[in-house]
């Protein structure tokens, strides 16, 4: 990307004008900077274009084959569809089901990085019109050196203040668009051109993801990578229901940011609760702890029908897009405060807080729609404290009788349970309930996502999914935890600290959940393997509705995961990093590894960097309730880095995993950087992209994943512990592919020798050597060379 | 309710279609018929409740009846190995489905390709993508569901029938597969 | 957009590192200019945000309602899902199936514009190294002097340098981020936002049309605003086959020039035959007029099958995804040439020429990628020269008795006609053919759009379409023809002469016709449509394959199309502007209407423009043959201009139309700006996007829509002649909704008086005046106001 | 071939597809039970043969017989004309799909909304996708084709079926009609 690199070296402003005031001599000099006070050498692809780590790609699918799963047999995406694409026909522009396929992925990633992307656009927008475009990047205070770990790999700049960030956004919209046209019918004919771009979306969705992130935490104070940011309730029955409440929703933090600031200006804060659900609920936590976090996007029907919200404030993403008629029901004002969601209200940014909160009092406007993010705060509160007394809480929940009669009315017909994403067991549970027993669909409470299908689909129209909430009455009464505000970035030194015991494989891995709620049987099964893998003493990281899931749960003295681990990203550590966006300082973990600890040369060196990170960096994603565009742009970002991913059985409607195969030795071949030659190394990882059936499953496959290449025996013998350790329990019996990762016989955890030693024996095992492994050519030190 | 509708209704399918397994016959000739059948048993086996036992009991019956290899995915073995059975081989689902699409891969046994694979509780879309997966991407492989659920993506499925004519169809498929 | 628009004020770049060398102190300074040279005021509007024109859309889309035509029951976008809409179902998200159709055509439109801009960036960037960012731009010499009517339009910058656009293109990979995201699962829910960003979809993608062919007429030198532009050759029999010939297909013209270049270079270009398919091949004439034009994108198979080509070189869009598949079986060496279109090939763009010959002509390589055009010219031409004598012309076709061999196996079962897009008789003509008669199944060549989906679907593997061409075998014969090649843009002088009499209605109307090859009965309908309105003295403009297939066509004299009219942008014209990005100038002729003859503000101006366009300018456009995702966002920005669009019946498959209600006398009242009275005008235009079943309902809607609220008596009563009279030949009657276009006595045409006459007074007519149009409340001059 | 397979084979609709015409009786009930029919013929009508004669002479005996008000789509009025019939009201596919959605709409002849509209001789996909915006926008109308195609969209549809049976159906769909 010549242009943009370009452009990032000097930009010079002599004249601003804006909304909020003129500027002269304005000076962005990202590039003077960099050549100034940044003297890492520049690697090979700085700002690389949609092709430029093709090689790459291609290396990584060349063991990982994408195994097609096609969600439908057509294609409909142009008019000269629809096109049948079964038994490998081609479609009317000559593509057939692979290529198909793989662009619906594209697709897919296209949209989650777009989000994201254009997330952290209005995130930095906002930023710069308020605190200039000088305002300094500070994501780490003193304890983060490396600010921007992905944003150095990818673009090759280091970022020091807010306008710097524009150009790198500039470059992220930029390869967006180029690889939305190739989803174009008659572009891309191959699959694994596809897929690698599809890596690529999801490396430019990471550094969005990061741009976003740093700049709200330079800006909103957020804690700076901070293991003991505060603990701060999350649960139904948090919410002092006394108190006029509002609700806020979605992603982007500044208008809630705004009402928590409206009320400590106006000194409300003890008077008025702010509310909220998902990636919002988080950012405004890591802002003011005293907000309390309702749950994951999976809770805005049962919050909203609870009737406890006065006001409803939405901003972007992930947000329902009945809410308007739910708030409705329950006679909550709504306000919209995105450009990107405005869900045809009338436009109101431009007129005055009182007016607008007397239209939404009086019930003139259901709902507004205001561009301005203090605007909604005065707004929000001044509606809020207007309507709360007045307003009955019309909870749209129902009573024992109630539900009983209703359920009485079902006839059987199944569609609800035909309906439901999960298959759950409506039909059954309503006819219990009818004849008086509500504890069976009382208990499917903790299985369902909350999408409302059921009630969508019957024809008696039961009000299924109210009838399950308040059959489960007390659980929502119970439903009160606490979760560690996001911390952000990891610290340099926590990284020096574990990247040697992470690199020789002696801290078994890290294990990153994150994503959304599209549970295969509800949250606590995310909350019990963050608690079966930081018992294991793995490094535990959270982000997004997945660390809201963790949070969901308690021990039998009332404890929390995150009360009972720390949040030091340290072996037996739960790391909230924070919203979806945070998780990009996950990977920016394992890229730190690289440059901090292993001084790999980051800036603009991605191959070298994935490289290290595949090989080396005992890292997994789990997204166990994947379900958006941008969890899957999140995974293509991993995968590129050569971080596997896990998601649950849901994830199979991605289109394609992305599979090793043990049992082709000729696949598991790397390099040795110091001889040069060819070494098996044993199905390590042996999967990039899975989606495992059930958590027992998950779980195993996780441990496996962990290990690398680089494993030292001592560090391969605590790997194979934890993985032959679960697979026992998990599935009763000693895992028949455990030689495969015995390279020599030290590997072998002590405890285990005589079981695997047997094994060898009659897998005709033969030792290997370990490696300095990689997949790279160039990276081999020949002799005399380097 | 023989129809051609998949259980999970908007899970809709193309112009390609399982055949209906309108008798338990069908179902047997065709496993008879296999020469290199295998089957693959999901988690759910062991949860569903049919009458007295479990799925699990049934597959199992039939595994052993009909002589087929067993392939237990999820955490499923753990059942199988509470039934005394310890022969099933722990795989997950969509790495045998990927194996599947593999005209060289000579199954677990290293003899031959399969020729049917035989799939009985998985999740349901989970069954669906990956039947989906084979019919698209093997070309040469039939498949069979055990489940109570239209599989549409199937070679051959049960329409969506109910937990008692299913009870019936298992037993006479696996009374008739020893014969 | 305040950052774009500030950055576009003044960037200064004080150093500039690239691969082809360095500059210092490089001052891009479009707003300095713009400043100090372009007087005009700037509107309210400069760079406007995804919602800055919501309240203009709202305006057309309450005249024009959504009819939804979903084209699938489901939704399958995330993992939630499945989802089934039907019966007004929400889905898992919360969405119902209006907003999910918005969404799609949101979805289509993106990809589009994606496609459009990420085009221009690419012949942008190419320019910029080649020529430098201070090349000036100059699309139409002395005669234009507006030379970007829609970026001034929209963006309110006036660009005269290379370097001027990639300030544009920065804003519009920006808003395409934002608006791509807005699909998002949990965003936009209301199908009205999500129509109004489809406008702004279709807004973007203009500007970024425009970007495109502006930038390479400047740079290489293409007709500028040339009404005569050289007639060029187009049709399979005007190749030389004799010589070695290269076909390139695709948008992306750079590849192909070098090609020409390079046979220039080295005196070979009577040696080499250069054929093309689809936009690059309008493009290659543009640059030199020995190239031939093969066909519209429906050309590739039968072309490539012909065996004619040597070598096939593809670029970007459109591009049937199996040829390099069809040009392995005619042997023919194939060479991609871009990022966005690698098709699993070796990428050889570091080897040398020479090497990548080498490999190609011993089939070493069966393709190759090269992202270079410079050494793609080179490689192609070497690689031609060398293959073509060894290469035995292996064409696919067959002759006579084999063609009835294999009719002879078809069973019957019609599985190709049930593929058929056009469900043509195949089954029928087949059997004819069994029997010997082959006539019946060459007739379908006219028909046959080329998509081999029959092919795919026969089981007993009968080459369909090879037969259809084979059989067809005279008509290929005679497919000679003549194009006028691309003029560009239209000369400020020709809109200063047609201003007033369009704006009048004396010249009925400007009729572009523009898109894709779907057509229902082939592409001869275009062609005959361009004649009819072009004898009536409309203004027809064509661009992209419409353009192509209006050529396709000869009256008694041999005469095509364009020998029979003029290519000047007046009444009774044809006038080609060139290949699909070319089809801005058609909405910038509008634009410049309002701006060089109404002398209306076009800076920043967005919605006065729109609302004049729309009030009075008879522009209607027709996309016959639509089919692609480009195709859906160039109607886009035709509706946001207020510029109804007609497609084929394909085009039910876009989802949606938009209608207008004659019927409703209330929807038709506009503003009188003089005195500011709400006056009822009649419903015009009565739709902003239609499909028309056939032909003959497309030509009478088209003369209906081209009547405006501004038209005079005398334009009115020759509009409405057009109406009558082809409504009358068509269809068989007089239209019974004349009345509703009769606003005074004098609107009516003198030779229908009679019969009008008596149905105004069955009808009830009453007199109307005839306002000074707007839908803008601001445009209204209120006394002592203005 | 009474199956609820669509005429172009991708054009597969969802869970909700249209009842079957098994017998013509069917037709004709419904025909007969609608307060406000509406017959809609497109250009295909007056190309298509049904042996010595075109389909729009079928479908021309049928609106004269059964008293159906008449909409001429596409140029089709033209072969009205010809055969004399000059009633028809000529409006495009799309405007008469789009008004059917409107609860308020009256019909042409402003009496009342349709309640049942009769489709035929549009291009297939086509009427497909107006079938679609009815099914799903129009909820209070009932929809038939009598085309020989089925149309999984409409509320009524024959399946694929052949000529013969086609005119076969036709005429005894007629015939009643009047009674
Ligand atoms: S993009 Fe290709 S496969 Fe898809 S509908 Fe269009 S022509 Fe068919
Ligand atoms: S709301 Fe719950 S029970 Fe209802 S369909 Fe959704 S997940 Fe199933
Ligand atoms: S859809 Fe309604 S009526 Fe049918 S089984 Fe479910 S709850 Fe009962
Ligand atoms: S984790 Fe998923 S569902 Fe949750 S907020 Fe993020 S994208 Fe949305
Ligand atoms: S791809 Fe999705 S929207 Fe398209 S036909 Fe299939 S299920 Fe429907
Ligand atoms: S985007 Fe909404 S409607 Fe579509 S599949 Fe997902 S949840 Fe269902
Ligand atoms: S190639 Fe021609 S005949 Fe064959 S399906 Fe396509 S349009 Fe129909
Ligand atoms: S698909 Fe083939 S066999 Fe069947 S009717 Fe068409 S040409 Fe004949």
């Amino acid at each position: 990307m010549e242009i943009l690199s370009r452009k990032s070296i000097n930009i010079k402003i002599k004249e601003l004008k804006s909304d909020i005031g003129n500027i002269k001599d304005l000076e962005l000099s990202i590039g003077k900077f960099s050549e100034e006070k940044w003297t890492e050498a520049e690697g090979p692809t700085p700002f690389p274009s949609i092709t430029a780590l093709r090689e790459w790609d291609k290396k990584l699918l060349d063991r990982y084959k994408p195994f097609y799963l096609p969600f439908c047999d057509l294609c409909c995406l142009c008019t000269y569809g629809k096109c049948d694409l079964t038994g490998n026909k081609r479609g009317a522009c000559g593509i057939h089901m692979s290529a198909q396929q793989s662009r619906t992925v594209l697709l897919a990633s296209c949209i989650g990085a777009a989000t994201h992307i254009s997330h952290a656009r209005e995130l930095v927008t906002y930023a710069i019109k308020k605190f200039g475009t000088d305002y300094p990047l500070d994501p780490g205070g003193l304890a983060v050196e490396v600010e921007a770990p992905i944003i150095r790999l990818v673009c090759g700049v280091k970022p020091e203040k807010l306008g710097d960030l524009e150009t790198v956004l500039d470059y992220l919209e930029n390869q967006l668009t180029q690889l939305l046209s190739v989803t174009h019918t008659g572009q891309e004919g191959n699959n694994l051109d596809f897929e690698s771009k599809v890596f690529h979306a999801g490396m430019i969705d990471q550094v969005g993801m990061e741009v976003a992130d740093i700049a709200q935490i330079s800006v909103f104070g957020f804690p700076k990578a901070d293991p003991d940011a505060p603990l701060v309730d999350l649960g139904m029955s948090v919410v002092d229901t006394k108190k006029p409440v509002i609700l806020v929703i979605g992603h982007n933090v500044p208008p809630a940011i705004q009402i928590i600031d409206y009320l400590k200006d106006k000194r409300l804060s003890e008077e008025v609760e702010v509310t909220g659900i998902c990636c919002t609920a988080i950012d405004a936590t890591r802002y003011s702890s005293k907000v309390k976090i309702i749950g994951p996007m999976s809770w805005q029907l049962r919050y909203i029908r609870s009737g406890i919200p006065d006001v409803i404030v939405v901003d972007e993403q992930c947000i329902r897009t009945d809410n308007l008629i739910e708030a409705e029901k329950i006679r909550a004002p709504f306000i919209a405060t995105s450009e990107k969601n405005c869900l045809g209200l009338p436009d109101r940014t431009r007129d005055s807080a009182d007016d607008i909160v007397a239209d939404l009092v009086s019930r003139k406007n259901l709902g507004v729609l205001i561009l301005d993010p203090e605007k909604v705060g005065e707004v929000a509160v001044k509606t809020a404290r207007a309507v709360a007394p007045k307003r009955k809480k019309s909870r749209t929940s129902l009573s024992t009788e109630e539900i009983i009669e209703q359920a009485k009315t079902c006839n059987q017909c199944k569609m609800c349970r035909r309906s439901c994403p999960n298959d759950l067991h409506i039909p059954d549970s309503m006819k219990a309930a009818g004849k008086g027993n509500i504890g069976m669909i009382g208990d499917m409470y903790e299985e369902c996502i909350g999408c409302a299908r059921c009630e969508q689909a019957c024809p008696e129209t039961i009000p299924i999914h109210n009838i399950i909430v308040s059959a489960a009455t007390q659980r929502t009464k119970n439903e009160s935890f606490r979760i560690r505000a996001g911390r952000g970035a990891i610290q340099d030194i926590e990284i020096r600290k574990v990247g040697g015991p992470i690199v020789l494989g002696e801290i078994p891995g890290i294990v990153a959940f994150v994503g959304c709620s599209n549970y295969p049987k509800g949250g606590k099964e995310v909350a019990e393997m963050c608690i079966e893998f930081a018992r294991r003493r793995y490094i535990v990281c959270t982000s997004g509705c997945a660390a809201m899931s963790a949070a969901m749960y308690k021990n039998e003295d009332g404890k929390t995961p995150y009360e009972l681990f720390p949040g030091t990203f340290d072996a037996g550590g739960i790391v909230n990093v924070g919203s979806c966006v945070a998780n990009s300082h996950i990977a920016g973990a394992a890229v730190k590894i690289a440059s901090i600890f292993a001084r790999r040369t980051l800036r603009g060196n991605y191959e070298e960097i994935a490289d290290y990170v595949y090989n080396r960096v005992g890292a997994v994603g789990v997204a166990w309730g994947a379900m958006s565009q941008k969890a899957a742009a999140i995974a293509s970002g991993f995968w590129r880095l050569g971080i596997p991913v896990v998601v649950g059985p849901h994830g199979t409607k991605y289109r394609r995993m992305l599979l090793g195969r043990a049992d082709r030795e000729q696949d598991w071949y790397v390099h040795d950087r110091r001889s040069g030659e060819k070494v098996y190394v044993g199905p390590v990882p042996e999967h990039l992209f899975f989606a495992a059936e059930t958590k027992e499953e998950a779980m195993v496959m996780i441990a496996k994943l962990c290990m690398r290449p680089n494993d030292t025996s001592k560090g391969r013998a605590i790997k194979l512990t934890h993985y032959i350790d679960l697979h026992r329990r998990l599935f009763g019996t000693t895992p028949d592919d455990a030689h495969l990762f015995v390279r020599t016989l030290t590997d072998i955890p002590i405890t285990m020798k005589e079981d695997l030693t047997k094994i060898l024996r009659e897998k005709g095992w033969k030792e290997t050597i370990i490696p300095d492994p990689t997949l790279l050519v160039n990276q081999v030190e020949k002799r005399g060379v380097r | 309710m023989a129809t051609t509708e998949s259980w999970q209704i908007a899970e809709i399918a193309g112009p390609k279609k399982a055949t209906l397994i309108v008798k338990p016959e069908v179902a047997d000739a065709m496993i008879k018929r296999a020469k290199h059948p295998v089957l693959i048993v999901g988690h759910l086996a062991a949860e569903i409740d049919l009458d007295d036992k479990k799925m699990i009991d049934y597959l199992l019956e039939l595994a052993q009846k009909g002589n087929l290899p067993v392939i237990a995915t999820g955490h499923t073995n753990r059942d199988f190995l509470k039934r005394g059975f310890t022969k099933a081989k722990i795989m997950p689902a969509v790495e045998i489905g990927q194996r599947l699409t593999d005209p060289e891969w000579k199954g677990i046994d290293g003899k031959e390709p399969y020729d049917l694979a035989i799939f009985a509780g998985l999740p349901y879309y989970m069954e669906w993508t990956i039947l989906s997966g084979l019919k698209h991407f093997a070309p040469n492989l039939k498949t069979m569901t055990l489940d109570n659920t239209y599989q549409p993506h199937a070679s051959w499925s049960f329409p969506n029938i109910s937990v008692k004519d299913w009870i019936e169809n298992l037993k006479s498929i696996i009374e008739k597969v020893e014969e």
